[in-house]
Formats: C-alpha cells, sequence, structure tokens
C-alpha cells in the first residue's frame, strides 16, 4: 500500500488531432526521438473540424484529467476550411465548458503543422505539466451517483 | 386582439391558411391555439401571458401539426427569430407559413400569472429584450408597446457564477443537475431542437447516457448548449419546460453572451443572416489556440 | 436472485441463417438451472449482450429438445449489432421463458398448418419441431414459409429436411425478383401461396408469424378458406423491455403482450386496437 | 386502528429520535429556489416544510428510482461474472406526504406485484414506513376527489396525520407498520383530542378540491374503451410536446427502460430508467416502424392506460388527481380538463351519469 500512496499522480491526456498535420507532426516528433511525457494518448481524425466536443465530454468521462486538440494552423486545412469551423466551434464550446465548472486549463488547443514536431513536444509536455499541476479531474469522475 | 381575430378568420375564411396557431384562454393561463375554423378564431388572445414560443411548432417533426395544412402563426418578435431560425437552417419554407407579427412589451415569468408585468412579474428574458416588434410578418398586428420594466437578474446570476472557481461552479452544475430526470422537456419545447434523431437518443454508439444520473446529465446540457450556441431566441422555454427547476438559461444566456462578444452576433429574425457556427471569418480571434 | 438477473449461457453454436440473421445454440452454464428449465412453444426471452443491453426473441428450438434453447435474431440496433459479434464459447444472458403459448396440446388429432415470413419462421419452427416430434398426434402438417429472396430463407437445412419427408407439405416461396436460377419452390407472396396451397380447413389449426403486413393480409386468406379464428394463432412482436409485465411497453389496447401473449388468436387480435 | 394526538414538538422530537436511530428520514423540504419544495432526506425536522408548496415531483422516487442499478457484470478470464444489487434497503419513514402521493404507491403495489414480484420495488415499499398529510388542496388543478379519492384519503399510509386544534395533528394509525412506529416512540403521541378541529378541515379541503371537477372518473373506463377512435383524439394533443414532463412529474406513471452502460472496457452496470409512452420512441420498433407514430396516438395511451387499461386490469385508477401534469405542462395540457370532455361524451354511455 504505501508505494501506492507515493505514486506521484500521472495525468491521462487524450490528444484529439487532424490527420494531415499535428498527426504528422507528432509522427515526427517520434521519429526524430524528441523526449515527450507518456501521457499522452493521440486519437487521429481526418481534420479538426470532424471533432465533436463530444469526443471531448468522453474523454473526461471515460477519465481522463486533461485534452488537447489540434490541427493545421490557419490556411492550412487540407479540406480548405475544417480548422476554421474548428476554431470556432471550441471557442464556444471551451466557455460552455468554463461556465459548468470545466477548468480551461485542463484543455489544450494548438496549430500543430507536419514539420512541427518540436511544437507537439512542448504542447505535451506543458499540457501533462499544467494537468499535473491541477491534479486528478476527480469531480467529472465521481459524477456516476452509484 | 380583435384585429387578430379579424385576420385569422379571414385567412380561414379565404382558405389561404388551414390553421391559425396563436394562444388562447386555458385552464392555466394562456396556452397554444390551433384554430381550424372560422368561427373559432374568437378564441384568440394575446396578452403579457402569451409566454410560450409557438415557432416550435412549425418544425416538421411535429407531423400532427404538419398534417393539418398550411399554417399561420401568431409571433411574438422571440417568435419571430425562432421561424427566421427555421427557414434559414431550411426546416420551413418562407412561403408556407403565414407569421402574423404582433407587437409585444414583454411577457410574463409564467402563464398561470397575471398579465401586468412589473419587475418581479416580467420574465427574465424580457427584462433585456430591445425588440419590440418583429421585422418579419405578413401582417403586423398590435398598437407599439411601452419597454417591459428593465431587469437584469439572470445577467447579475451569471456575473456571480462566473466570479467563483471553476470547481465552484462545478459544484453548482452538479448540484442542480442532480435532480435532472432526463425527460428532455428542455429539447422538445425548443423551436430550434428540430432533429429527427437527436444525438442523445443514438444507440449505435451511445455517445449521451440515457440514464439520469449527473454524468450524463453534463454530458446532456454540455451538448444541448453547444448546439444552440449562436442558434438560440432566448425564448426561455427550455427553462420553463423544466419540471424540476434547473437554471437552463444561465447556461443558454451565458452563450449567447459568448456567441455575441466573440462574433457581434445577436439572434435576429432575418433568416439571411447566418448563424456564427457553421461559418467563419478567416481573422477570426484565436487567443486561446497555441 | 432479482427479476432482472439474467441467467448466464454459453454460446454452444452459432449459425449465419442470412446475411443479417444468425442462430445460437445456448446451454445454461449453471447445470442446476439446465437441469430444471422448461418452456412451452411460443415462449420468449430477453437476452442480453452485456454492455449494450437486452432484447426480446422467442425461443426458436422446440421444448421437446432438452437441454439447450436456440435463438435466431435479425441484426437490426446495438444489441443485435452486438449479438452478432458473439460466437461459439462467449457468454450471453438470458432471462425468461416469459409470455403465453401456442396451444400445441389442443392441435391433437387436427390438421396444422404453419405460415411464416423471413425471420417470422423462428416462433413458428419451434411450434413445428414440437409438432413434428409427437407427429403422430396431429393429422396434415402443412407449412408454408416465404421470404423476400432466396437468400433470405432461414433454416435452410430444415427446410430441405421438411421438403424430403412425406408426412409434411411444404411450400417454399420467395418474392418476384427473389429468386435463383435453380429456385424450383413458388414465386409469390406468402397470402397469395396459402390461397394455392389451400390447406384443408375443417377444425385445423393455423399458426402465422411474420411482418405485420403479411399476417394482416394472410389472415383474411385463412378466414375464406373456413378457418376458424379462434383456432388461427400468431405472435406479436411489440418492443419489449421487462418481459415481465411492469415497464408498460408493449401496452396494446387491454393487454401487455409480454404477459397476455405474445402468441394472440386471430379473434383476440381483432379485438385489440389497430396499434400493430 | 386507533388514533392519537401528535404536537409540532413531538413530530420535531419524532423525526429527531428517528434520525438518531439511522432511519432516513424523507420529508418536502426547502431545495435552492425558495419557491419550490422537494421531497427528500432531511438533517433535522427544521428542514421540513410540511405547510409549504406541493413538491413538482412526487415521492415516487424513493420507491422507483429515476435512475437504479439492476446489476453490475464484469468480465473474466472464463466469462461473465454477475454481481447482484441488494433488494434489502435501509428503513425510511416518508413523513408529510400529501394523500394523492401515497395511495400512488399503493396502486403501483399491484403492478409490481403481479405474477412476478419486483423485488426492488418492494424491499423498499417493507423498508418504509409512510405517514402522510391531509392537504388542503392545492390549487385549480386538483381533482381527487373526481378519481375516487380525496385530500383526507388513508390509502397507502401507515399513519395519516390530520391538522386539528393549535399546531397538534391527529394520528390515525392505519396498518400495523404504522402502530409499530407509534408504540416505538410512544411518549411521542398522546391521547387523542381536537377531532373536531380535524373533521372541519377534512371538510373544508374536500369541498375546495370537488368543486375543481366534479366528475367521476372511475366510470369512464368504459366509454375510452368503446371510443378508440373517437374524433376527440384526433385533435386532442395538438398542442402537446411529447417531453413526457407530466409523466416524470406523475406519482403513478411508472414505465421504465433497461440500459446497459459499459463503466470501462471490461465492466458496465444495466439500469433502469424512467421512460414515458409520450416520447416517439418508447415503441419505435428495430425495424423502424413505429406503431404509435404521432403525439395524438402516445396522448391517448396515456389517458387510456391510466382511466382504462389499468382499472380494467388492476381494478383502479392509475391516477390519484394531484393535477401535477397540468401544472408541469409546459404547453397547457390540462388532464382535468381532458376528464372533463370526456366525462360530457360518456355521459350517454354512463348509466348512472357521473358527470356534469
Amino acid at each position: 500500500m504505501a508505494t501506492e500512496e507515493t505514486k506521484a499522480f500521472e495525468p491521462k491526456i487524450v490528444a484529439f488531432v487532424c490527420n494531415w498535420c499535428t498527426y504528422t507532426g507528432a509522427d515526427l516528433a517520434g521519429t526524430s526521438r524528441l523526449q515527450m511525457s507518456p501521457n499522452v494518448r493521440v486519437v487521429r481524425l481526418p481534420c479538426t473540424g470532424r471533432i465533436d466536443p463530444l469526443f471531448l465530454i468522453k474523454a473526461f468521462e471515460r477519465g481522463a484529467d486533461g485534452v488537447i486538440v489540434s490541427g493545421c494552423h490557419p490556411a492550412d486545412c487540407h479540406y480548405t476550411a475544417g480548422n476554421y469551423h474548428a476554431r470556432r466551434r471550441f471557442a464556444v464550446f471551451r466557455e460552455i465548458a468554463d461556465m459548468m465548472g470545466v477548468d480551461n486549463q485542463r484543455m489544450t488547443f494548438s496549430w500543430v503543422s507536419a514539420s512541427e514536431g518540436n511544437k507537439w513536444r512542448d504542447v505535451v509536455n506543458e499540457t501533462t505539466e499544467r494537468v499535473r499541476n491541477l491534479g486528478p479531474f476527480t469531480e467529472y469522475q465521481s459524477l456516476s451517483r452509484d | 386582439m380583435k384585429e387578430l381575430r379579424q385576420i385569422a378568420a379571414k385567412l380561414l375564411t379565404d382558405g389561404a391558411v388551414k390553421v391559425v396557431i396563436g394562444w388562447e384562454e386555458g385552464p392555466r393561463g394562456a396556452r397554444a391555439a390551433f384554430v381550424t375554423r372560422p368561427e373559432d378564431a374568437e378564441r384568440l388572445i394575446f396578452d403579457a401571458r402569451c409566454v410560450q414560443n409557438l415557432a416550435t411548432y412549425l418544425s416538421p417533426r411535429r407531423r400532427h401539426v404538419v398534417g393539418l395544412g398550411k399554417a399561420a402563426v401568431v409571433a411574438k418578435p422571440c417568435d419571430a427569430k425562432a421561424i427566421a431560425g427555421l427557414i434559414r437552417e431550411s426546416q420551413v419554407k418562407r412561403e408556407d407559413v403565414v407569421i402574423l407579427g404582433v407587437r409585444c412589451g414583454g411577457v410574463v415569468r409564467e402563464p398561470t400569472m397575471p398579465a401586468s408585468l412589473t419587475a418581479e412579474t416580467v420574465a427574465d428574458r424580457c427584462g433585456i429584450c430591445e425588440t419590440r416588434e418583429p421585422t418579419l410578418y405578413d401582417h403586423l398586428i398590435g398598437e407599439p408597446q411601452p419597454e417591459p420594466p428593465r431587469v437584469t437578474r439572470r445577467e447579475e446570476q451569471i456575473a456571480a457564477l462566473m466570479q467563483k472557481t471553476p470547481q465552484e461552479r462545478f459544484a453548482f452544475w452538479s448540484q442542480q443537475l442532480e435532480r435532472c430526470i432526463r425527460c428532455h422537456a428542455c429539447r422538445e419545447v425548443c423551436p430550434m431542437c428540430f432533429c429527427e434523431q437527436c444525438v442523445a437518443d443514438k444507440t449505435r454508439p451511445v455517445w449521451i447516457e440515457s440514464s439520469s444520473h449527473p454524468r450524463a446529465n453534463f454530458a446532456w446540457q454540455m451538448t444541448r448548449v453547444m448546439h444552440q450556441a449562436g442558434r438560440c431566441v432566448d425564448c426561455g422555454e427550455c427553462e420553463r419546460a423544466c419540471p424540476v427547476g434547473i437554471p437552463l438559461n444561465l447556461l443558454t444566456r451565458y452563450t449567447a453572451q459568448s456567441v455575441e462578444k466573440r462574433f457581434g452576433h445577436k439572434p435576429s429574425d432575418d433568416p439571411s443572416i447566418a448563424a456564427p457556427i457553421g461559418t467563419f471569418r478567416s481573422d477570426d480571434s484565436q487567443e486561446f489556440i497555441r | 436472485m432479482n427479476l432482472y438477473q439474467p441467467y448466464l449461457m454459453r454460446i454452444e453454436e452459432a449459425v449465419d441463417e442470412t446475411p443479417d440473421t444468425r442462430t445460437f445454440k445456448l446451454v445454461f452454464q449453471d447445470p442446476k438451472v439446465a437441469e430444471s428449465f422448461d418452456f412451452q412453444a411460443g415462449q420468449f426471452g430477453e437476452y442480453s449482450a452485456f454492455g449494450e443491453g437486452e432484447s426480446t426473441f422467442c425461443i426458436a428450438s422446440s421444448p421437446t429438445r432438452k437441454g439447450y434453447i436456440e435463438c435466431s435474431f435479425k441484426e437490426a440496433g446495438k444489441v443485435t449489432g452486438a449479438l452478432r459479434k458473439l460466437g461459439v464459447g462467449d457468454t450471453i444472458g438470458f432471462r425468461g421463458p416469459y409470455g403465453n403459448r401456442f396451444p400445441v396440446g389442443q392441435m391433437e388429432g387436427h390438421d396444422v398448418v404453419f405460415i411464416a415470413g423471413g425471420i417470422g419462421l423462428a416462433p413458428v419452427r419451434c411450434a413445428i419441431w414440437n409438432v413434428l416430434d409427437q407427429r403422430e398426434k396431429v393429422g396434415d402438417v402443412t407449412i408454408v414459409y416465404g421470404a423476400r429472396s432466396v437468400g433470405d430463407l432461414v433454416y435452410k437445412r430444415e427446410l430441405e429436411g421438411w421438403a424430403k419427408r412425406s408426412d409434411v407439405k411444404l411450400w417454399q416461396a420467395v418474392e418476384p425478383g427473389g429468386e435463383a436460377p435453380d429456385w424450383k419452390g413458388e414465386i409469390g407472396l406468402v397470402p397469395a401461396i396459402v390461397e394455392k396451397a389451400a390447406p384443408r380447413s375443417a377444425d385445423a389449426f393455423a399458426v402465422v408469424c411474420g411482418p405485420p403486413i403479411m399476417i394482416k393480409l394472410t389472415l383474411p386468406v385463412l378466414e375464406k378458406l373456413g378457418f376458424s379464428e379462434e383456432r388461427v394463432f400468431t405472435t406479436l412482436e411489440n418492443r419489449m423491455k421487462c418481459g415481465l409485465g411492469k415497464c408498460g411497453r408493449c401496452n396494446i389496447g387491454p393487454v401487455y403482450v409480454c404477459k397476455d401473449g405474445p402468441v394472440f388468436s386471430a379473434k383476440e387480435l381483432k379485438a385489440l386496437p389497430q396499434e400493430l | 386502528m386507533s388514533t392519537r394526538i401528535l404536537t409540532k414538538a413531538d413530530l420535531a422530537g419524532l423525526v429527531a429520535d428517528l434520525l438518531s436511530a439511522g432511519t432516513r428520514v424523507v420529508a418536502p423540504a426547502r431545495v435552492d429556489n425558495p419557491q419550490v419544495a422537494a421531497y427528500r432526506p432531511i438533517a433535522s425536522f427544521d428542514e421540513a416544510r410540511l405547510d409549504g408548496p406541493l413538491p413538482p415531483r412526487s415521492p415516487k422516487e424513493f420507491f422507483l428510482p429515476p435512475t437504479e442499478v439492476l446489476l453490475r457484470w464484469q468480465k473474466k478470464k472464463d466469462g461473465i461474472e454477475l454481481q447482484e444489487v441488494a433488494t434489502e434497503h435501509p428503513k425510511q419513514v416518508i413523513l408529510g406526504a400529501r394523500p394523492c402521493d401515497v395511495a400512488a404507491v399503493e396502486i403501483l403495489d399491484k403492478v409490481m406485484g403481479w405474477d412476478y414480484r419486483d423485488e426492488l420495488w418492494f424491499g423498499r415499499r417493507e423498508a418504509t414506513t409512510i405517514v402522510s398529510l391531509a392537504c388542503r388542496g392545492v390549487d385549480k388543478s386538483c381533482f381527487c376527489t373526481a378519481v375516487g379519492s380525496g385530500p383526507d384519503a388513508q390509502k397507502g399510509a401507515d399513519i395519516l396525520l390530520v391538522p386539528s386544534d393549535g399546531d397538534a395533528y391527529l394520528a390515525q394509525i392505519l396498518t400495523p407498520k404504522g402502530q409499530a412506529l407509534v408504540e416505538a416512540h410512544a411518549q411521542r403521541f398522546g391521547e387523542a383530542s381536537g377531532a373536531e378541529a380535524a373533521k372541519s378541515f377534512r371538510e373544508a379541503a374536500t369541498r375546495k378540491v370537488a368543486s375543481n371537477l366534479p366528475i367521476e372518473a372511475t366510470k369512464l373506463s368504459g366509454w375510452l374503451a368503446d371510443n378508440y377512435e373517437h374524433e376527440l383524439w384526433k385533435r386532442l394533443a395538438m398542442r402537446c410536446h411529447g417531453c413526457g414532463a407530466c409523466a416524470a412529474v406523475c406519482p403513478t406513471c411508472h414505465c421504465f427502460d433497461i440500459v446497459d452502460e459499459p463503466e470501462g472496457i471490461d465492466r458496465g452496470v444495466r439500469r433502469r430508467n424512467w421512460d414515458t409512452c409520450q416520447a416517439g420512441k418508447f415503441t419505435v420498433h428495430a425495424s423502424g416502424h413505429n406503431p404509435r407514430g404521432t403525439q395524438n396516438e402516445r396522448f391517448r395511451q396515456r389517458v387510456l392506460h391510466k382511466f382504462s387499461i389499468y382499472p380494467k386490469r388492476f381494478g383502479e385508477l392509475l391516477c390519484t388527481g394531484c393535477g401535477r401534469c397540468a401544472r408541469a405542462c409546459p404547453a397547457g395540457m390540462d388532464l382535468p380538463e381532458i376528464l372533463g370532455q370526456i366525462a360530457k361524451l360518456a355521459g350517454a354511455g354512463v348509466p348512472t351519469g357521473g358527470t356534469k
């Protein structure tokens, strides 16, 4: 038991990323052997435009302590405008989440291009540290009544 | 009122419409009326107790109403905004509905209350509403109306809530949503909730659990409000319909404030103005994106 | 054990009847339950895919065959979709048997006609085997079975077996356009084939199951042939949840389909509101 | 059985005794919104509002919760392991519930107990003692007298309290369970007195409610069964949204859904959740076919179930006249009004003419 208690909190973070930019950027970070915290699980989607806020809600429901949404920089979307739509959507969603008490610090939104392996590393490390400091998202995880 | 009844009767007599959807006196105050015979137009009323948003009945999923045939609908300014929303989102064709716009000086909180407007009785939304008459109508009915008593109860509550920490807000909503029984009344009364299949009813996969535990209730309200962002006309029906008294308008109103602040968008009864979610500008603010 | 607690059953066999219809042969995990379990032709159960929910199907095997039950289902939604992913050795839940039964005992000494469409053969099959396993007790046995196409016929091996038997008259049919080049059966809709088969109706029993529209059109044909509406039986497939007469879902008119049915005579059916 | 007197002070003491003995006490109590009360567990008598507004939700949730776990499952190496849920429940006392709410519980015993006995329901039933409080009538939507009940009805209660002289209640002990509660707390109950005051309270309340809807709803079932296709139904629910708020607040609506919810990849729960015949998806088949396709048909089902189907099957109306459905309806559907219309139509068909 003693070892369990002293075990430091390791945040679980789910990253929803677009196939064309961020996923490739994350791949680059990996193949470049950049040091990154291992707390982030990547879910690849065709485009940030495909990322429904429900994905984030589901991640929190299933035990995520933080989430990342990342895609192509403005003007770089493989489908022309998916990231612009996503930008509006998440601009609003994070405020709704904030209103309902989901700390915005648990959510990172970023543009990471296919060449930005270093930026992906930074996004991952910064998010992990930020969520680590916030602690586990027990409020959400204990929402189930029984 | 006389004018309204005359126009309604004429529309029915001429066969221009098959049903006039308006308000009538019910056992518990003003309520929706479906008038199909000219002589029944006498039932129609309009006063400050006509709270309900009748645009809901134009939604194509109301098959039993659609089945009556072409409708005329009595619309306050906020109702007209909802009708514009239905037209904008291709649910209703403009030429398929006759809009009997009424000038409105605000309504009371509940249709059971007396029709006198005071700071206590006025509906929260009317306390900040600046629209006295719709611009989307076929007939405009009634005398110019005075401004309703100005109240900002809701806005103050929102501001107070936003002063708190996220943890405190989470606790607040957990407590509120503990009561939710997932009857989805908030959805069923909403004029802008017209989906043939709601995401909350999807089973493959289950995105939002149907059980009424707070986990599912959070997911439901967050999603509902998200889907209403920039579309909500602030008719207040979701909160009024909630049988367990959850202050849902705090969420919808806060979202509307955010949308206005970010995109300069206010709900309007001009169907040609695009809703802010579903469109974009390449220079939208992105201060929250790393 | 509360009412809603299912028995656990092991899938012994899984057979794909059609591209979207599957039959499971199921055995109770608990030998004591296996020993004591008994049911009657026409009864149904609630089958669970854990994590997805429960679905209602009749028991498709005959009560004369002990030690196992069979069910056949068509993939249509969340639970049937999940059940279809399961295979031999997997565990499913079962609650039952629920509901009333076909009056197999009363059929003794009489002719029996079985009429089914599509997956509707499943509950009828239960009654068919129940009767065939005591073949000497009844008069003529006629089976009329139709499906949209040859590919949609279920229990193909059993159909072959029944076709070969001299003590069974089998009429198989597919809808026009649904036939294969080597199709030797009838082409047409079930009600028409029943009319063509014209089984003897005097004191005869009929069991009908299939899509609502097929039942609706077959009953008048049987009436015309002279069948008594008290001896024509069908089984209703209302949406159900509890199977116990509590949850209210299957209620139509004065009946709870799960308790008063699922088997109804044509006479009882006529008295019900047309909410089918 | 016998009658005693219970002063407000003694009632407060009784609640304190019960709470200190670990019994859960549920009573109408304040919630955050001051206009609203709710039946909820209280931590002291001060929280209870016995004279407060009618709680929008009935106390049926203390017997049939809005969502409850039926079983838990877990994937093991060699199959599935099921974990049962307890059907025994800790003791609770429901205090100050309205007679209409309490009658509903006894009515529901029938459907929960016929043939198959629902242990989850009866587990809570057996663990609960119900102390109801005679009502003075809430508003124009009350119609308990029209369904053969009344603001002082005893049905379903173990003890009925009737306001009497001063701040005392006359306690009518109605069942052995009620008797046991009185005996266990004998020092709190005094010799019966003030019967006159209690009687006039009851009479005034009954008069008040009876004038709302002077019909006999028990006599409608014949007409309802015979007039399934009547014109009335075709236009009845035009304004109905199908939200089911009526069913949620109804003390007798008991339809439920059963769903599975995963709680991880190898485990999950099965729950039963309140459901309503007013929702389109209630009856929709897997094929997409819906036998009750429009709101008019769904509303007819609600009326028939309450006033024809249930009485035929179980011998009593599935309605206690609490009026909550009318109060909760955001669209102004009004059951007492509709019953009045039906009674008028049924007038010819009802031999005793229980309609006005």
